[in-house]
């Protein structure tokens, strides 16, 4: 404990900035010496994919070498450089600290983005984890508007998500692509980066209809009947798609266009939280959990809860509807099978594990769950009974999830932190 | 503070004393992947997937490693579990390719996985021969896909016209899984098939139910009442027991013709007597396999105990033909990218090689060439020949 | 005459079929119903408790039938499989109450639903890295017999799943209404404060929910072994779902709704696949569930009261 | 005398249950008004009707001389008719100060494409209102606990909660059901100094039910009691307090305080 808190204490004083120096530091020595020096005479294969976990499980003597890896790449350097950058990075945090908080933010994001590019590049299936993690977030932002902030407990997200991907993918498939099914291309391919949001927006503003299947009942029905609605709303869409030989049915469709590269998906994914954030911080969106807490109070305090209701269907189902068209350009291809029982398991482990009524919790979910998925993979059936076991402790132990009703601060996020403010937190 | 700077420093030391055990300079060796499905729908095609290829990987160490070009590699094979679901088989065969450098995969089973998967493999210019997948998207526009087996577009006729000339039939009932891309495929291509000879109409019953499903009872008793004669069903070794019995209770005296979806020891052993004297397509038959055939069912069983499914001896001829394609290359450079463009020219040029499922030769799209077998499950309950159909 | 009588044994035949498929749901929807009812708690890993359950009928009863067999007459292995079966699978039961359940009482129902369900996950790997990839076959604890009425056909296995799915939903039901423990549960779905003012522990309540919810979903699974003799791991997730469907659309803690509500699944399920093409069974058969909601949204015997989520 | 809010005529049934009869009510701005009644007499039921939880059988409801019958509570809540609750209805996950900000629920227009990307008419709004919530809270005494969860506030200043929040939606009319129930005698003291105050600075009328019957007499200009869904005497507190039939029906059978 001692140790820990004097660990805490001295990096207190490192701002946002200081740590993204730390690990641009950090990813730029594996980008020049992580292949051919550090790892080579770590005797490791090659640079270690997810900070090493995948070579760990699979060859245990390689253990050593990758710690040692992640000690010499990551941990040393991000240390040092946050806390010895601290001197220059405090007045620059400052600086940015006097522009607008937004523009500090996107400051911030762009070199975040430009960090994570650099990291994720040394390999594609880094950037591949990458971007399904990033997928997961806004689809577990979305539903923890509907079974956090606003307190059902809604089946539908895999429905609302196919929805989704299907609309987009037709949009892109008959516009930009020469497709047995669809024939030509009705517009130049070369348009399709540009076109793409509205087509995103086209899935998710076709989930937001579909969605209203399970809004308009939510009105007269309430908890578990609501939660059994949903199901049989995605049991609906997934049996209508498998019937709908035009779009593959069950054998899937594939073949979307490449437009959804890890910038746009970064794009996205930060969009989706800046307005789910704006949403559930203002008062409009606080109205989800008035009618969660207490419906009739919140009538009594003119909350119109049946809009406000519906607003969170659709605002959930829309950006189910817009991760599931980037999923389905992420993997060029999908099927109804996707959108299923299994995928609803992922999605509620990853909205509980993180945690009700916060965004952070939900990135904190997604991520640690899509991380854990993969790292363990070596680890095969046992993966299936390690992950498990861990949701089961976390909800034992935190029965809201990890990170619950916290909301993000960005001006305290981004703050410079000087040496003086070191004695008043602790 | 410098308690932490010691500390790191002989945390740092060990790694590295220990690590030297491990440390080999980086030689090339020659990595096989394999995308199975090990948890999921069905562990059963992972795990024989997964036995076949340790097989063949004894079969190369016994060997002292790969012969390419009068130099003896090293073999390793990197064996990824797929979930049975697509992303997790995308993110397995990007992992394969881009972190383990392997010089070719073998897998996916299903077309569900193989199709986007096959599109990661040709991105990156890898070879992936998918034993087993029959869609014919799988293999379409891309040069470096190959698959193990024949296609539901040849599958389907050779059943009609199978059970055409044995039995004589005109009227025949389907019985299929709507939501599993496999089964819905073969049933349409059946269908057709079966209409093109018959004139349409001729399927008198054309029924589903869904993944998962156990009870087919209201469909079969819809069958039963259409007079349809034959029964086909290209469903699973889980599925095909419950259908075959439910049917028979349900009063049908007709036959039941399967696929090769039908070819794994467990149909037989799940379904009992009820199944003897049905027929099937396959791959091979395992009952009176002769030759390579024999040694490789026989060597099989003793290991693991069991008769080899046909997505066994498939994936087994898949690593042959990577195995062949890598020494046709003539030599490795070392260079992964160049390696790998060399096997897949090597594995288009392929003339009969000589399977234990067949003789293959690929076509332009890299599909073999192939004969069909029809299998009857005889009254021992082993696989027999009863014929073969090519194209 | 004989079309009309041809369609009637037709109609006849799909309303056995219907029966028989019913009597699964409601059997497994009971169990559910009834922790529900008591708990208010959604079981998601009952679908995987009741795979568990047909694991272990499938020991015992492959274990009886290698020593017994010959020995004594069919129906008293068949009867002896059962009562071990349940016993054991109840405390399957108990223990899921215990470990996942029970340390998350005064957490949010939603997170409790959440450990149910990987506690699925859990059953599910367990077996398969136990049982191996294999799917293993339960073995006949009767002879099929194929009786053929007038056009109709009924094996002796159909009409025993349905019989002993009656009776056993009439015991429970006895079990409720008679007993100290059945009414100590009535009272708890009325008021989760009751009971302990009636001197019975919650404690000793609820796990004795989840085993008699257990013990009635492992009959089940040895009917289902008979009906459908082939086990796979993942066999519990539908049915689980499917049961959670029929619970709760019969209504909180009303097990007459539950077993009600399981035979109209099958009967939706069988009956839509009959009368219209059955690729669209699902479409429909959930259209028609969603429907049935959208103008009763408190199921068939649900109370007037407005549950939401303890978030 | 032109009334603020005219009830003329309730009547409602519960199935086949009459639980209120030929009700009529008349409050005039600033008059603080209060209904008495034994337990299960209806004056909650009353309550809901007015407030539009339950749409009466027969009668018309009107405020200010506009018909708010089979209006949503929330339409008629944002017509100036506030309330608080019985057993508290506070949302549990909520701080103080959000509390008092949702109440502004109405009074915002800058609609949901504002909220999503919090548009400047958004920022605006949203910062009035957080001027307004601890200006209310102020007065309420609550602005120490602004941060806090509701549930972790001692009781009497969960009642405060609640007024403000009330008072935040702007009433004209405040209803206040049974505002000192479980209150000790020194938050009972505030209570009345703290309604006293409202009426004074924001020119509401107040209609409450209450049990106690000093803090009722107090209060109150005028005061009906109900009797099995019926009045059956209304007048000054003076005149109540004598009524036969009210010492009859209400005060011989309920123990006094």
């Amino acid at each position: 404990m001692g140790i820990l808190q004097k660990f805490k204490q001295m990096f207190s004083t490192v701002p946002m900035l200081g740590w993204f120096l730390g690990i641009l530091a950090a990813v730029l020595i594996e980008y020049f010496w992580g292949y051919d020096y550090i790892s080579y005479y770590l005797g490791l294969p090659k640079i270690p994919v997810l900070f090493g976990a995948l070579i760990m499980l699979k060859e245990p003597v390689m253990i050593p070498g990758a710690l040692a890896y992640d000690l010499i790449v990551y941990v040393i350097p991000v240390l040092a450089v946050a806390k010895l950058s601290s001197f220059i990075t405090n007045p620059g945090a400052a600086l940015l600290e006097k522009l607008p908080l937004w523009l500090s933010a996107v400051i911030h994001l762009v070199c975040f983005y430009a960090i994570l590019h650099l990291w994720a590049g040394i390999n594609d299936y880094r950037v591949l984890v990458v971007k399904l993690t990033l997928v997961s977030i806004i689809l577990t932002v979305s539903v923890n508007v509907i079974n956090g902030y606003q307190g059902e407990f809604s089946c539908s997200h895999p429905g609302f998500m196919a929805l989704g991907a299907y609309v987009s993918s037709i949009l892109t498939l008959v516009l930009f692509t020469n497709d047995k099914i669809f024939g030509t291309a009705l517009l130049p391919p070369a348009l399709g980066p540009y076109l793409f949001p509205l087509v995103l927006v086209a899935g998710g503003a076709a989930a937001a209809i579909g969605s209203l299947a399970v809004a308009i009942p939510s009105f007269r029905t309430r908890g578990d009947y609501l939660a059994i609605i949903s199901l049989a709303f995605m049991f609906i869409v997934k049996s209508a798609v498998e019937n709908l030989n035009i779009i593959g049915g069950a054998r899937g469709m594939g073949g979307q266009p490449d437009l959804a590269p890890l910038p746009v998906i970064f794009f996205w994914t930060m969009l989706c939280i800046w307005v789910i954030h704006n949403f559930v911080t203002s008062i409009l969106g606080k109205a989800l959990n008035t009618v969660r807490d207490d419906e009739a109070a919140a009538e009594s305090m003119t909350v119109k809860t049946r809009k406000t209701k519906m607003t969170a269907f659709m605002f959930g189902a829309f950006w189910a509807g817009v991760a599931g068209g980037l999923f389905a350009h992420v993997l060029t291809y999908i099927n109804p099978g996707m959108f299923s029982i299994n995928r609803l398991a992922e999605i509620l482990a990853m909205v509980y594990f993180g945690g009700l009524n916060s965004i952070v919790g939900s990135i904190v979910g997604a991520v640690s769950i899509n991380v854990l998925g993969e790292a363990l993979r070596p680890l095969e059936l046992f993966k299936w009974i390690i992950i498990p076991l861990i949701l089961i402790f976390v909800m034992i132990f935190r029965p809201y999830g990890l990170i619950s009703f916290t909301e993000i601060n960005a001006k305290k996020l981004l703050e410079a932190k000087h040496k003086r403010q070191q004695g008043v937190s602790p | 503070m410098r308690k932490i700077a010691v500390l790191t420093m002989l945390a740092f030391c060990t790694a590295m004393m220990f690590s030297s055990l491990a440390f080999s300079a980086r030689k090339t060796i020659i990595k096989i992947g394999i995308n199975a499905p090990l948890t999921g729908d069905i562990p059963k095609v992972g795990e024989g997937s997964k036995y076949a290829a340790q097989m063949w990987l004894e079969d190369i160490e016994k060997a002292g490693g790969l012969e390419v070009g009068g130099k003896k590699y090293e073999v390793e094979l990197v064996i990824e579990d797929n979930e049975s679901k697509a992303e997790s088989a995308v993110k397995a065969n990007t992992k394969m390719i881009t972190q383990d450098d392997v010089l070719a995969i073998v897998g996916p089973q299903s077309s569900k996985q193989a199709v986007p998967a096959g599109e990661v493999a040709n991105k990156y210019k890898t070879v992936m021969i998918s034993p087993w997948s029959t869609n014919p998207s799988t293999t379409l526009d891309r040069p470096y896909v190959f698959r193990g087996c024949f296609l539901d577009p040849f599958q389907g006729p050779v059943v009609a016209n199978f059970i055409t000339e044995e039995f004589g039939f005109t009227k025949a009932a389907v019985l299929y899984d709507v939501a599993s891309d496999y089964p819905k495929g073969l049933a349409e291509v059946f269908k057709q098939a079966w209409e093109d000879k018959h004139g349409p109409g001729s399927v008198v019953a054309y029924e589903s139910f869904t993944t998962k499903d156990t009870d087919f009872s209201s469909q079969l008793t819809k069958i039963v009442k259409s007079g349809a004669e034959v029964l086909f069903t290209p469903q699973y070794y889980n599925e095909v027991p419950l259908i075959v019995s439910q049917a028979k209770n349900l009063g049908w005296t007709g036959p039941i013709v399967g696929s090769d979806s039908w070819g794994s020891a467990e149909t037989v052993e799940l379904c009992g007597e009820d199944c003897y004297g049905l027929f099937f397509s396959s791959h091979y038959a395992a009952a009176g396999a002769k030759g390579a055939t024999k040694a490789f069912i026989d060597r099989y069983e003793k290991t693991y105990g069991y008769i080899p499914d046909d997505v066994a001896a498939l994936t087994w001829d898949a690593l042959r033909l990577a195995q062949q394609a890598i020494q046709d290359a003539g030599k490795l450079t070392g260079k992964i990218e160049k390696d790998r463009e060399a096997v897949r020219d090597a594995l288009a040029q392929i003339k009969d090689f000589d399977g234990i499922t067949g003789k293959m030769t690929f076509t332009e799209e890299g599909d073999p060439i192939k004969c069909a077998v029809i299998v009857r499950i005889n009254h021992q309950g082993e696989y027999e020949f009863y014929g073969s159909s090519c194209p | 005459m004989e079309p009309l009588i041809e369609s009637l044994n037709y109609i006849l035949q799909n309303i056995i079929n219907a029966l028989q498929r019913g009597s699964f749901y409601a059997v497994i929807s009971i169990g559910y119903s009834m922790v529900y009812g008591v708990l208010m708690l959604f079981n998601f890993a009952h679908g995987d408790i009741f795979m568990v359950g047909t694991y272990i009928g499938f020991g015992i009863a492959t274990v009886l039938l290698a020593t017994f067999s010959g020995l004594v007459p069919p129906p008293v292995i068949f009867l002896a499989t059962v009562v071990i079966t349940m016993f054991l699978a109840s405390w399957i039961g108990v223990f899921v109450e215990v470990a996942g359940y029970r340390p998350l009482r005064q957490a949010p129902r939603a997170s409790a639903a959440i450990t149910g369900l990987m506690i699925g996950i859990i059953f599910e790997t367990t077996i398969l890295i136990m049982l191996g990839a294999k799917r293993l076959s339960f073995p006949p604890l009767m002879d099929t017999v194929n009786y053929h009425i007038g056009g109709i056909y009924i094996t002796n296995v159909k009409a025993m799943i349905i019989i002993i799915s009656l009776l056993l939903m009439l015991a429970l039901h006895a079990f409720i209404q008679k007993t100290k423990w059945g009414m100590a549960m009535r009272a708890m779905s009325y008021d989760f404060l009751a009971v302990p003012l009636m001197g019975v522990s919650i404690n000793i309540i609820a796990p004795l929910t989840f085993a008699v919810g257990a013990g009635l979903a492992s009959v089940a699974g040895i009917l289902y072994g008979q009906a459908y003799p082939i086990l796979d791991p993942y066999m519990g997730v539908l049915l689980g779902w499917k049961a959670f469907v029929a619970a709760i659309l019969g209504g909180r803690g009303s097990i007459k709704g539950a077993a009600l509500a399981g035979y109209l699944l099958g009967f939706i399920e069988i009956f839509v696949a009959t009368v219209f093409p059955s690729t669209l069974r699902d479409f429909i058969a959930y259209s028609i569930i969603l429907v049935i909601l959208t103008f009763r949204p408190r199921g068939f015997f649900g109370m007037e009261h407005s549950t939401k989520l303890r978030l | 005398m032109t009334a603020l809010l005219h009830v003329k005529n309730m009547t409602h049934f519960f199935g086949g249950l009459r639980a209120v009869h030929n009700y009529n009510l008349n409050i005039a701005p600033r008059q603080i008004f209060g209904l008495i009644g034994p337990n299960g007499a209806g004056k909650t039921t009353i309550f809901n009707l007015i407030t539009g939880v339950y749409t009466p059988t027969e009668g018309e409801i009107l405020l200010e001389n506009k018909n708010i019958k089979g209006l949503e509570t929330n339409a008629i809540a944002a017509m100036g008719l506030g309330r608080t609750f019985q057993n508290l209805a506070l949302w549990r996950h909520m701080n103080v100060v959000d509390h008092i900000r949702m109440a502004h629920y109405s009074q915002l227009d800058y609609g949901l494409m504002g909220a999503f990307f919090n548009s400047r008419a958004c920022r605006d709004q949203e910062n009035q209102v957080r001027e307004n919530a601890h200006r209310l809270m102020e007065l309420f005494d609550i602005e120490k606990f602004a941060d806090d969860l509701v549930t972790s506030l001692p009781y009497g200043a969960q009642r405060r909660v609640e007024m403000a929040r009330a008072m935040a939606t702007k009433p004209k009319v405040l209803f206040l059901d049974e505002p000192t129930a479980g209150m000790t005698p020194d938050e009972l003291v505030k209570m009345i100094r703290i309604i006293r105050q409202v009426h004074q600075d924001f020119n509401v009328a107040i209609f409450l039910i209450e049990h106690r019957m000093k803090f009722v007499m107090e209060l109150c200009e005028s005061i009906q009691t109900l009797v099995f869904g019926e009045v059956i005497a209304q007048g000054p507190p003076e005149e109540i307090q004598n009524n036969p039939q009210v010492i009859e029906a209400y005060l011989g059978k309920e123990d006094m305080t």
